[in-house]
């Protein structure tokens, strides 16, 4: 698009404005190319591939476990995640059985990776709309999440914690009391956070009502996650497609009706409490046991293919693991639910204001290391 | 199955439909291999059957011939398919979704950009990920790399 | 009109709300740790600069197998091997860590057989060059 | 009101010397009267910068301290009390960037265009009774009108930077300040119904012992509070310089110094409507009688709990839309700040 091709509804002149990929809240290096009139925008095209590492011709090359390790990588805020579907993946094409407390234990962190990611969002969509302090209140309580982590598995960010059959390590001395009282500190700051932000007029005035998307929006752009569910659609894979031993948990699926801004800000909110929700029920039930299933050191999974999916803070995180009988995989796409979800953004740009961008491109919660993989 | 039911409907609407290895598949979904000719038809068809969600667009190149994978899915009854178009290696071609699902969208380009194919009917297929001007398809597994200033 | 004003005044108390909360954090200490005067606790777990252990000797307890060096995801681990006429025995010659490709994720200390590979809790990996970043083995072999 | 102490005695003390030096020597008073005014001048000149010095220090500090953290703690030693001096030097080193395409006039000017208004409006802020620059008859009026010229240099630097970032911040601030202006002005307006006068000593004098106009006329304050806030361009009104969302704004493009001389007169406004608002709605330099300090401390003590509640606003609230501002700005200020004024006219004449 060349400038100035565009005019707006009076026959003026546009103005062409490169949002990006160096701007303040594009969460990296998202480009936008708006055209405005004045103010408002009358076309938007999101332009992604600045961070391009292409880790899908990456896997090609290493093994299965180095694999998980590098999906640490995908979305650097909910590691854990990314692990669970890889781990998942290379275990749907192994065949292998995970022992009880290696499930709960992935349950476990990922809910608790969960609850990191949606602090984070939560810090970041206020940080968006200009209430600073939010985001570094969020950042407080991540980091009590992140020496959680460290606890574990020696790392804060990159935790490489699954394995093909299991995980890594078991819990250190402590771990259960320390997660029970991060919990209760999390539920009391929760209560600070929707006196801070949730509640405040000017946070609701620049959220409700705000990048509405429609159900049929939803389905047709395959829109995921809370952001599938802010608009009315109850559908959570965890629930609804399940995988692990996810059903023995009892936790809400939230929905909201809306699906604007607030409602998708409201969606994660709501979803951080049923994860805390899930977080204690796996610490009443942890029982001990193996946490590792008896796998061969080099995995070799039979030639097949599996499409995995899971439920990611972010949405839809899916994985399709083709396998060739070797020791590297022979095809591995990750169906990245920033990726997909970040699509919308052409629609429900138009006919919005400059700072609306900020708050519907915050409340869609992307990543782009997810997004350009 | 009850995924199973639209695959055999399918088959008898559409010649040349088949089922896709079904020993290769370990995620038990049912697998159908059309061929590209029917492609747009046979996911308009599921669209109105009730496939309302595309989860997942891909492409793997099997070396002696490209392929494309479309995962839906029908939210309301929770029935998964998987549709697999082969593709010839030199030429390929295949009718884009996006009228269908505008998801598909950046999707579709994902795969032009990384495997080559090309998706007529796409309202502006173009590089993605790559940057403007990248010469081959990294994805596809005779892909090798010039070296440059980095190197 | 009720309805207006009933609405600035919910408002305004929203606003007062939220001045509260930020008003109470004032008055609480702080969390931060003033890094290089203090610093955090690390737990021992932690997957920091790797360290190759030795027997009580003082000899080293690694055989060269490659294991590592093999499963390491970006390969940043290369070794020289040679054998000892000696006792008849692998040794290494050199065993190089590039810090500045590792990634720390673990893997190598999962698959050293002999358990002589560990992580040690020390994450400070400053140099003034890149070169500064690859140890060899006169930083990495502890006695 | 008669106070025996304080800084305003230092004063005249000084300049009965000036005159009397100068009479002795037979020069005409004229030049005795410049010599008091430059000194005025350059004390005033001074305690500003170091206010603002200290103000972008306790701004870090307050905000640091709000969000569970310490802020500079290192440069200077105790609680980096010289880190906004380091600053500062450091602004004064960088180097002073012009884009290739700007108006590089314009750009050049604009940051003393926003500076020296912001200077002029301390001349008739009474620090004591007779420690004035000059008690104009038209003193608040005064102070109003320069304050609203600042606006000028915003959209001189926004334009010049020729950045589109910088264009819409400057298109926003005048927006929103010329809209702010009449709030602010509104506001005060029922106070000068209530004294009869212009001249801010007056209004300081009709607060005697405890009533304050924040008191007895506490919804003007309140708005004067927020249309301050917005005239100041601070959260939740910073739009023209929305970090998140127009980068920096009108500065986008500055570096160096004269990124410094906005940062400055932005602190220097701050500094200005909380003088205002401590002068008029909270008694001024005058401070309860059983306590007998310097009325310039009260009157910065004041002021500086003006300055915290700004940051206070700044630290706590999210950024409002710029649309939703003109409609906070024209459709609830305004009517309530008519609200006050009619009801002060109606208790003026119902109790005269």
């Amino acid at each position: 698009m060349t400038e100035n091709t565009l005019k707006d509804k009076d026959g003026f002149e546009t103005m062409y404005l490169n949002m990006g990929p160096q701007h303040p809240s594009t969460h990296g290096v998202l480009r936008l190319g708006l055209v405005l009139d004045g103010e408002v925008i009358i076309k938007a095209e999101p332009d992604i591939g600045y961070l391009h590492r292409g880790m899908e011709k990456l896997a090609e090359s290493r093994t299965y476990q180095a694999n998980i390790a590098m999906s640490d990588r995908f979305d650097y805020v909910t590691s854990m995640n990314n692990n669970f579907v890889t781990a998942l993946a290379v275990e749907k094409l192994l065949g292998v059985e995970i022992p009880k407390r290696a499930q709960y234990l992935r349950i476990l962190m990922a809910e608790l990776n969960r609850v990191v990611n949606h602090i984070l969002f939560f810090g970041f969509f206020a940080m968006d709309l200009g209430a600073t302090t939010a985001l570094i209140f969020g950042f407080r309580e991540r980091e009590e999440a992140l020496e959680l982590f460290e606890s574990v598995c020696g790392a804060r960010l990159t935790y490489n914690y699954f394995r093909v059959g299991g995980v890594s390590r078991d819990l250190p001395a402590g771990f259960i009391e320390k997660a029970g009282n991060f919990v209760k500190m999390m539920r009391s700051r929760l209560k600070d956070y929707d006196d801070l932000v949730t509640g405040n007029v000017i946070f609701q005035d620049r959220s409700v009502g705000i990048g509405r998307i429609s159900k049929e929006d939803v389905l047709a752009y395959s829109l995921s996650g809370p952001v599938m569910r802010a608009s009315g659609i109850k559908y959570d894979i965890r629930k609804d497609d399940t995988y692990s031993v996810y059903r023995e948990f009892d936790f809400e699926v939230p929905v909201r009706e809306n699906g604007d801004c607030f409602d998708r800000y409201m969606m994660r909110m709501l979803e951080l409490r049923e994860a805390l929700k899930i977080i204690e029920q796996v610490l009443i039930k942890l029982e001990p046991g193996e946490i590792l299933a008896k796998v061969p050191k080099i995995i070799k999974p039979p030639a097949g293919e599996a499409y995995v999916r899971t439920e990611s803070p972010k949405g839809e995180l899916a994985l399709y693991l083709v396998s060739d009988g070797t020791a590297n995989p022979y095809r591995l796409h990750l169906r990245a639910p920033s990726f997909i979800n970040l699509q919308i953004l052409q629609k429900i740009l138009t006919g919005v204001k400059v700072a609306d961008v900020i708050a519907i491109l915050g409340s869609i919660d992307i990543t782009l290391g997810e997004v350009d993989r | 199955m009850d995924a199973q039911k639209y695959l055999n409907e399918i088959k008898g609407r559409f010649p040349g439909t088949a089922d896709a290895a079904p020993e290769r598949i370990k995620d038990g979904v049912p697998a159908l291999l059309c061929p590209a000719p029917f492609l747009f038809e046979i996911v308009k068809y599921l669209k109105a059957e009730g496939f309302n969600y595309l989860m997942d667009l891909c492409a793997t190149d099997y070396r002696d011939s490209l392929e494309v994978i479309y995962h839906f899915c029908a939210l309301e009854t929770n029935v998964k398919l998987t549709v697999k178009v082969r593709l010839d290696r030199e030429k390929p071609e295949l009718a884009s979704i996006t009228p269908l699902y505008p998801g598909a969208d950046w999707q579709e380009r994902e795969a032009f950009d990384l495997l080559g194919i090309n998706f007529p009917g796409h309202p502006d297929l173009k590089n993605l990920l790559l940057p403007c001007g990248w010469e081959g398809h990294p994805l596809r597994k005779d892909y090798s790399r010039k070296p440059d200033q980095y190197d | 009109m009720n309805a207006y004003i009933l609405k600035i005044l919910r408002g305004f108390w929203s606003l007062l709300v939220g001045m509260k909360v930020t008003l109470k954090y004032f008055f609480k200490k702080p969390v931060t740790v003033q890094y290089p005067y203090e610093k955090r606790e690390i737990a021992p777990v932690w997957r920091g600069i790797l360290n190759q252990l030795c027997d009580a000797k003082g000899v080293e307890l690694c055989d060269g197998c490659q294991i590592c060096g093999r499963i390491c995801p970006v390969q940043c681990i290369s070794m020289e091997v040679y054998k000892d006429p000696a006792d008849n025995k692998r040794k290494t010659s050199s065993y190089i860590v590039d810090f500045g490709r590792c990634m720390f994720c673990g893997l190598c200390v999962e698959a050293c057989p002999k358990k002589c590979l560990v992580h040690t809790t020390d994450y400070v990996l400053v140099s003034y060059e890149r070169a500064g970043m690859v140890l060899g083995k006169d930083k990495l072999v502890k006695r | 009101m008669n106070i025996s102490y304080g800084l305003e005695n230092i004063w005249t003390w000084l300049i009965t010397l000036i005159d009397r030096l100068f009479c002795r020597a037979g020069l005409p008073y004229i030049f005795a009267y410049t010599l008091e005014k430059i000194i005025f001048g350059v004390a005033l000149l001074v305690f500003i910068s170091i206010s603002v010095l200290f103000l972008i220090w306790l701004e870090r500090k307050v905000s640091a301290h709000m969000q569970s953290r310490l802020g500079p703690m290192h440069v200077g030693g105790w609680h980096g009390w010289a880190q906004t001096i380091a600053d500062m030097v450091k602004l004064l080193f960088k180097e002073d960037i012009i884009p290739a395409k700007a108006d590089k006039w314009v750009h050049r000017i604009a940051p003393i265009v926003v500076f020296v208004p912001s200077l002029m409006a301390f001349l008739v802020i009474p620090f004591e009774k007779n420690l004035i620059g000059q008690d104009l008859n038209a003193g608040i009026l005064l102070i109003f009108a320069f304050s609203s010229l600042a606006v000028l240099a915003i959209i001189m630097g926004g334009w010049a930077s020729n950045n589109k970032y910088t264009l819409l911040g400057g298109i926003r601030s005048a927006a929103q300040m010329v809209s702010y202006e009449i709030p602010l002005v509104l506001s005060v307006l029922s106070v000068i119904m209530l004294v009869g006068s212009l001249k801010l000593n007056d209004i300081v004098e009709a607060q005697q012992g405890w009533h304050w106009f924040a008191f007895t006329q506490p919804l003007a304050f309140m708005l004067y509070i927020i249309a301050a806030t917005a005239e100041v361009n601070r959260t939740p009104f910073d739009l023209p310089e929305a970090e998140s969302e127009i980068v920096s704004g009108y500065n986008t493009e500055y570096s160096g110094l004269k990124y410094g001389f906005f940062m400055l007169s932005e602190f220097t406004n701050m500094l200005i409507v909380a003088l205002v608002a401590a002068t008029v709605f909270m008694g001024g330099w005058q401070g309860p009688k059983w306590l007998p300090l310097p009325g310039i401390i009260w009157l910065l003590l004041k002021t500086y709990l003006i300055v915290f509640v700004l940051m206070w606003f700044r630290w706590t609230f999210p950024r409002l839309r710029v649309d939703r501002l003109m409609d906070f700005g024209w459709k609830v200020l305004i009517p309530l700040a008519f609200v006050n004024i009619f009801l002060t006219g109606l208790f003026m004449v119902v109790f005269k």
